[in-house]
């Protein structure tokens, strides 16, 4: 294993009293491609927030390329090039699609930008003819692209996905799928949540099952597939 | 006879048709779906079925009633309950409270008794909380009665909203990706308590992009693409149909 | 040493009608030190206990509460306006304190309330002021324009209901918003009437616009205000747009050009110096009001030989040829108010100042 | 007949135009939090009172309008921060609440400050009446209407055309997401307010010398600018100056033509019927919310 | 929802407590006044924390209700001679139809336009008021009869506070009974989801008019009362900055509590009384403490404050 872009060192955060994670450690080197696997509640979503610095950390600490950033605000995280996409799509709704691509660039200025759109736009093409729509219009899966294609105009270096493929047509899962071993294969650092679990584990070179806010496996993604415990828990097999 | 019928409902929003001239018929007792790609017009139509908002155009008739346009409280007193495709739970409130809401038209709602707190309303309270307990089990979220909604995951909130929907005793259930969210064993729960739902003689439409659970449990599709009509049949003729397949369901399947 | 007497005050220093109670308070304030560092009434000092509002009734009903169940005073002086008076006078008659208010309304004193006087001649006697001028220049048709308070609507109250008697006829009455910014529309429909005059009733801020958006609209017709505007901070408002402006006004204001003979001048005088060394401003037709208000008092108590409540009543009932900024007061059993109309001047701004007239 | 309703129609665009600059600052801060703040007032009357003060201790005009604009943002700025950024958990209502309590507490100061009087500014180019028909207009007003309409100018490319202006919204709809997107959310509210206050005091410089001011001038200004930037639909530059336009000539032309008694109610009747028939105001965003 | 039924069965005991206790620590009838004028906020604080706190329906003109209950009151024992009780009933019959009137056209609206129309109604009737002076006596106000109940009249502080303290109980029992059943659950369901809640057949519009009916009742039933007590009324009470001071109260007491519009009516009726003689500093610390409580206690008192509570 190359040295590690991000780690994440007995991690801890909580919503008032109820604890979401306990400390949680994983690492993710650059050019890695990790999934993270859970059931309702694991706490999936809050690690990548208190990653993205949106949540606070309680206990521990995480650190981006040797540094400690667990105390740093969230849009400084996303200046390093963390870029979360998240849960639940949360677009921007009464602004128009294109604006809401071009927030996506925020951190970056605005040369960028043009091409990112145009990128997105061949990505997925409804966002296209949708561009001048608020979009709060647009179904839950337009909003789902939008909501990727908004983390991706970013240029992440780590790109967190959290649950990319909710809401969207199989054949669309598909393309999402082929999308992110793209970015992978262009060099992209990637933490994926996934509740298609059996995808995610098929693209992922590495793998965290957590429960209950603990990290309880881990290992190659082929390697977990294979495991009774997570072929029973999470695969529906 | 066939519970609803639904003739060339259409709905434009500016100028764009998210539903145009669709129309089917439901056989009672049975569970169908609705698939078809993102913006196909799935959701609006269940938002045209379910009150929450109006037709431009058409026809939809429950038991042979024309019921409309009517508002959505009207029609989930003709026995239509619904669940969200973005979750809509009250966040302040707690989960068992949530459900319990959902069970509204069951229970005494007379003011004057309200206000004065009489007996028969902590009745009406103690017995919806019962039933509500029962219904999250149900979902798989019996631990969390007591809690605050708005701290729910995800996949939790989406399991609250079926629990909220079967509280009010629906004759038609109307689901929106009840399984957005959820991994593939929770979602072989959520196929099964579906089934259980069929087989208690609720009439449920499904739209969901989860094929694994459409063709585990449909008696009958409708395909819809770009607000039409695409197909309507069997999962079996579904499954092969070429048009659906380039559309929507890839080689893949 | 004595216990001190106790003053209570209620004064509208907040909020609209604080260009009554601003000057009020600092008249009270002013003189009750002066008068204890003369050595107090009678020997004994005085203890002002005052309470703000912004011209609420509800509060001053209050305080009036508070004044007597917890502060114990003897004498109580207040209510800016009358609504604050008003909702005093049920909590002062039944407890039973002597009361001077600096109210306007003529209600106040009609019909006579046992424990309750008043200092500021009625706005009734204003408005006949300002009638009688108008006549004397073959005014026909009057004009009313006002702002919506309770010192406004009282004013205008009083023309609808005098103009008969005067041989006038009201031909336009219009009324202008709260801190209103502009007012020509009002001003083009009195112009359109046809009026040979007009009586602004009013105060503050918006009696400058309106006198600001007489001039913009370039009118002639002869232009009263109420005594709302009797200050300088008006005339220097205007500026030029107050020229020719007239209003009847306390000798207060006008002390200087009163005739050495005139009985007012002396303490008018004296009064003005004093309040323009302390505050850096000429004082209002209001801060007579409240200086005659202490005056009252003082001689009510050293005529009663001490606090009392009843004998300072009957005291105050029976005040003689009391030289004040407002006027000569004599009360009677009938007559808590005890100035006539002859005590009010009717003053002309002539080079940003003002001129008697008569 | 043309001549008085050119009359009432120029009364209503002065006190229009007033309206409109006020209800822009509300735009502003609404745009950035969903927040109505009951302060924007005050904001016009510091505007206004500290360049009084500042002028009669005999600064120039063009010295002390900037230094009073100046203090309105250091207050704005030290609002946001002091107050509204530490109640972040807070929902809408209780940041309103918390900018009434600012808006009582910077009336107490400012008349602890300056006093409880009503002040004149000297009007920026004279006071003769502009005539046109017969009717007349205060060269002020023109001041006033240039200053809204280039505010409007101002706000509606920085939210039409701007990425921070995109930004601010969407830190009003989302901060969650906003702040994943490397906004600075904080920086965003502390802009919004700044603006705002700047824009209102800004404001208050102009129309001293049609309305005056005083310590408590910021109420009523605050009131009629919250009505016109609903009337106009919350959120709209154009709205706000619409709105503001609307309010002031449905007014002077319901003083003019009905009851000045009544002008105020007639007003409020008039934005009740719009809202009735138009939930979001005259030129309010569509709803973009959809289930 | 079992502990929330013995927090109100507790917090109604320890409101009694409070009521029962309150007239023999006060040392005189200037306290009792206060309590009196704290308890009519209360009463219609209670009713407004039902429209703005369960569901989530601002209303920025509220004080016009108090001041129709108030004027009714006044004009009709004062000009017409009726009965005070009848009068009062006059008012809510009055005061209930007008809000029912307005109530679905108004109630459609949401957030800040529903503030609006709100602050517009109550600034149109608080006009009227004060325009009509033959029958309000106009912006200086008018005098109100005594109130007279079976022929006996409160003879002064005590005994107005014996009634307003039972009635202010009552309001607090009602809302609380309100609030937990069928109906207040659908109120707040409304409030989070509109669409949500009458899908799960919740008439919203209806349910929105019954309670701006509800709150309005209980404002017209302070409105009177205090008209009777103060002797004297004015349009002031029914004006925006009134209506303002009711919302602050029950912001400020917290948000969906019952027990919270009655501390925070309580609390701003008393602040500028203890403030009263700071004279030039009152207005400030008043806006200082209103800040400081909602910057460092932002759900408002009470349940910023169960919260801490519980937490230990
Ligand atoms: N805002 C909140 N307040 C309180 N508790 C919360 C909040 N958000 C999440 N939680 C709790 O934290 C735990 C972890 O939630 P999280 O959203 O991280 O789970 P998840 O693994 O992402 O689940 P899902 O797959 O359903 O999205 C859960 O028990 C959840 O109930
Ligand atoms: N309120 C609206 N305003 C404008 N366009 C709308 C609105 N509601 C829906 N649409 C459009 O109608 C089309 C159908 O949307 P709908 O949500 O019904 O799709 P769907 O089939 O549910 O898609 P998904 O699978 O992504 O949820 C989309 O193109 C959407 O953008
Ligand atoms: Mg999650
Ligand atoms: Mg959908």
């Amino acid at each position: 294993m190359t040295a590690a872009l991000l780690e994440v060192a007995g991690l801890g955060a909580q919503y008032g009293r109820v604890v979401a994670l306990h400390d949680a450690t994983l690492a993710v080197a650059a050019g890695e491609l990790v999934a993270l696997v859970g059931g309702n509640g694991a706490g999936k979503t809050t690690l990548l927030r208190t990653i993205s610095g949106v949540r606070p950390a309680s206990a521990g600490s995480i650190r981006f390329e040797g540094r400690d950033i667990t105390r740093l605000a969230p849009a400084r995280r996303v200046g390093l090039g963390i870029v979360q996409v998240p849960e639940g799509r949360q677009v921007f709704a009464p602004l128009s699609v294109e604006d809401n691509l071009r927030l996506g660039a925020y951190a970056r200025g605005r040369e960028r930008s043009a091409e990112g759109l145009a990128r997105a736009y061949r990505m997925f093409p409804a966002l296209r003819q949708k561009r001048d729509l608020p979009a709060g219009s647009l179904s839950g899966g337009q909003q789902q692209m939008l909501a990727i294609a908004r983390g991706l105009m970013a240029e992440p270096r780590l790109l967190l996905l959290d649950e990319p493929s909710m809401g969207l047509a199989p054949l669309l899962i598909a393309e999402i799928f082929a999308a992110i071993a793209d970015l992978k294969r262009a060099g992209a650092t990637i933490l994926l949540v996934e509740q298609n679990a059996t995808q995610a584990l098929k693209i992922a070179d590495r793998a965290y099952v957590l429960e209950t806010g603990r990290v309880v496996l881990e290992g190659s993604g082929a390697t977990l597939a294979q495991n009774e415990r997570v072929k029973a828990a999470y695969l529906g097999m | 006879m066939s519970l609803l019928e639904v003739q060339s409902l259409s709905k434009t929003f500016g100028g764009v048709a998210a539903v145009a001239e669709v129309s089917f018929e439901l056989e009672a007792g049975h569970v169908h779906s609705v698939i078809g790609p993102n913006g196909a017009g799935k959701t609006t139509l269940f938002n045209l079925i379910a009150g929450a908002v109006r037709p431009s155009g058409g026809k939809v008739r429950l038991d042979g009633a024309d019921i409309t346009g009517l508002a959505p409280h009207v029609l989930a007193e003709r026995g239509i309950g619904r669940s969200f495709q973005t979750p809509q739970i009250f966040a302040a409130m707690s989960v068992a409270e949530n459900v319990m809401v959902g069970r509204h038209l069951r229970l005494d709602r007379r003011l004057l008794p309200s206000l004065l707190g009489m007996p028969a309303v902590d009745r009406a309270n103690r017995a919806a909380r019962e039933r509500a307990q029962l219904l999250l089990d149900q979902v798989g979220l019996g631990q969390e009665a007591d809690r605050p909604a708005g701290g729910l995951a995800y996949g939790a909130m989406k399991r609250l909203e079926i629990a909220r929907a079967l509280a009010g005793d629906p004759r038609l259930l109307l689901l929106d990706e009840p399984a957005a969210g959820l991994n593939p064993t929770e979602t072989a729960e959520i196929t099964a308590l579906i089934q259980a739902i069929a087989a208690a003689g609720v009439t449920v439409v499904l739209v969901e992009h989860d094929m694994r659970l459409v063709m585990a449990v449909s008696d009958h599709i409708i395909v819809l693409d770009s607000g039409r009509k695409l197909a309507d049949g069997t999962a079996a003729a579904i499954r092969a149909d070429p048009a659906v397949i380039a559309a929507y369901l890839g080689q893949a399947q | 040493a004595q216990a001190p007497i106790k003053l209570g005050a209620v004064l509208a220093t907040q909020g609209g009608p604080s260009f009554l109670g601003d000057p009020e308070a600092k008249v009270l304030k002013l003189y009750v030190d002066k008068m204890n560092a003369e050595g107090g009434i009678a020997g004994r000092k005085i203890e002002l206990v005052l309470y703000e509002t912004n011209g609420a009734a509800a509060d001053a009903a209050t305080f009036a509460k508070r004044l007597i169940a917890q502060d114990n005073v003897d004498f109580i002086i207040g209510g800016s306006t009358t609504g604050e008076t008003m909702a005093m006078v049920p909590e002062i008659e039944r407890a039973g304190v002597p009361f001077v208010s600096l109210g306007g309304a003529s209600v106040i004193v009609e019909p006579v309330k046992k424990w309750v006087f008043k200092v500021p001649q009625t706005d009734r006697a204003a408005v006949e002021k300002v009638y009688i001028d108008m006549k004397q220049r073959a005014a026909k048709k009057v004009g009313l324009l006002a702002g919506s308070g309770g010192f406004d609507k009282s004013c205008t109250d009083n023309a609808r209901a005098l103009a008969k008697t005067h041989g006038l006829t009201v031909a336009a009455d219009e009324t202008h918003g709260a801190q209103d910014t502009d007012m020509t529309p009002q001003w083009t429909k009195i112009k359109n009437a046809g009026v040979d005059a007009v009586l602004y009733c009013g105060f503050g801020a918006s009696s400058v616009v309106v006198t600001k958006n007489y001039a913009q609209l370039g009118l002639k017709i002869p232009f009263y205000h109420n005594h709302g505007s009797a200050s300088t901070r008006w005339i220097q408002g205007s500026g030029a747009a107050a020229e020719g402006v007239r209003l009847p006004a306390e000798p207060v204001l006008v002390a200087r050009q009163l005739p050495d003979r005139d009985p007012q001048k002396a303490a008018g005088v004296a009064f003005g110096d004093a309040y323009k060394a302390k505050y850096n401003e000429e004082p209002s037709t209001f801060a007579g009001y409240a200086y005659d208000a202490l005056l009252l008092m003082a001689d009510a108590i050293k005529r009663a030989g001490g606090t009392d409540k009843a004998k300072v009543r009957d005291a105050l009932e029976t005040t003689k040829g009391l030289v004040g900024a407002t006027g000569i007061f004599t009360m009677t059993a009938a007559d808590h108010s005890g100035v006539d109309v002859k005590s009010f001047r009717m003053v002309e701004v002539k080079n940003g100042a003002w001129r008697v007239l008569y | 007949m043309l001549e008085t309703f050119l009359q009432f129609l120029f009364s209503g665009i002065t006190a229009g135009a007033i309206y409109a600059l006020v209800a822009l600052g509300f735009t502003l801060i609404y745009n950035a939090s969903h927040v109505i703040n009951f302060a924007q007032g005050e904001f016009v009357m510091i505007g206004g009172m500290a360049t009084v003060f500042l002028a009669d201790a005999g600064w120039p005009i063009w010295a002390a309008a900037p230094l009073a604009v100046l203090l309105a943002v250091a207050v704005g700025v030290a609002l946001e921060r002091l107050a509204i950024a530490p109640a972040r958990e807070a929902s809408t209502v209780s940041l309103i609440v918390i900018t009434i309590g600012a808006s009582i507490l910077l009336r107490g100061l400012a008349q602890l400050v300056w006093d409880r009087n009503f002040h004149t500014l000297a009007p920026f180019s004279g006071e003769e009446p502009i005539r046109v028909l017969g009717a007349s207009i205060l060269p002020q007003s023109l001041w006033v209407l240039g200053g809204s309409l280039l505010a409007v100018l101002a706000l509606g490319w920085f939210f039409g055309r701007t990425l921070l202006g995109k930004a601010v919204i969407a830190t009003a709809h989302n901060r969650l997401a906003a702040e994943l997107m490397g906004i600075e959310t904080r920086h965003v509210m502390t802009l919004c307010f700044a603006l705002s206050a700047l824009l209102g005091a800004l404001g208050g410089v102009l129309i001293t010398p049609i309305t005056l001011t005083s310590y408590d001038a910021g109420v009523m200004l605050g009131l009629k600018g919250f009505s016109a930037a609903i009337l106009g639909g919350m959120g709209s530059a154009t709205g706000a100056v619409v709105g503001g336009l609307l309010l002031g000539v449905v007014e002077a032309m319901g003083a003019g033509f009905l009851s000045s008694a009544y002008k105020d109610a007639i007003a409020f009747v008039l934005i009740l019927v719009v809202l009735v028939a138009v939930p979001r105001g005259l030129m309010g965003a569509r709803g973009a919310e959809r289930v | 929802m079992i502990r929330r039924r013995e927090a109100r069965r507790g917090g109604l005991g320890a409101l009694a407590a409070v009521l029962l206790v309150l007239p023999f620590v006060l040392p005189n009838t200037y306290y009792l006044n206060v309590a009196i004028l704290a308890g009519l906020n209360a009463i219609a604080c209670i009713g407004l924390n039902l429209l703005i706190g369960y569901a989530g329906q601002i209303s920025l003109g509220h004080a016009a209700f108090f001041g129709i209950g108030a004027y009714v009151s006044a004009i009709l024992t004062a000009g017409q001679g009726w009965p005070p009780v009848l009068a009062l009933l006059a008012a809510l019959v009055l005061n209930g139809a007008l809000a029912f009137a307005v109530a679905r056209p108004i109630l459609r609206l949401r957030g800040h336009y529903l503030a609006m129309a709100t602050l517009g109604l109550g600034i149109i009737v608080a006009i009227v008021l004060a325009q009509e002076v033959r029958l309000t006596g106009g912006p200086d106000g008018m005098p109100v009869p005594p109130l007279v109940l079976l022929g006996w009249s409160p003879p002064g502080e005590a005994a107005w506070y014996g009634i307003v303290a039972v009635l202010l109980w009552i309001a607090a029992w009602l809302s609380l009974n309100l609030a937990r059943s069928p109906i207040g659950r659908a109120l707040a369901a409304l409030n989070a989801s509109e669409i949500a809640a009458a899908t799960a057949g919740v008439d919203v519009a209806r349910h929105k008019s019954l309670v701006f009916v509800l709150s309005a009742l209980y404002a017209s039933l302070a409105g009177s009362l205090f008209a009777h007590y103060a002797g004297f009324i004015t349009p002031a009470k029914a004006g925006f900055l009134q209506s303002v001071e009711l919302v602050t109260m029950v912001v400020l007491g917290g948000m969906a509590s019952t027990f919270g519009a009655v501390v925070g009516a309580a609390i701003l009726t008393a602040l500028p009384q203890i403030f009263a003689t700071f004279h030039e500093y009152e207005t400030i610390a008043l806006g200082a403490i209103l800040m400081g409580i909602m910057i460092f206690l932002p759900r408002g008192l009470v349940p910023s404050l169960a919260r801490l509570a519980g937490r230990r």
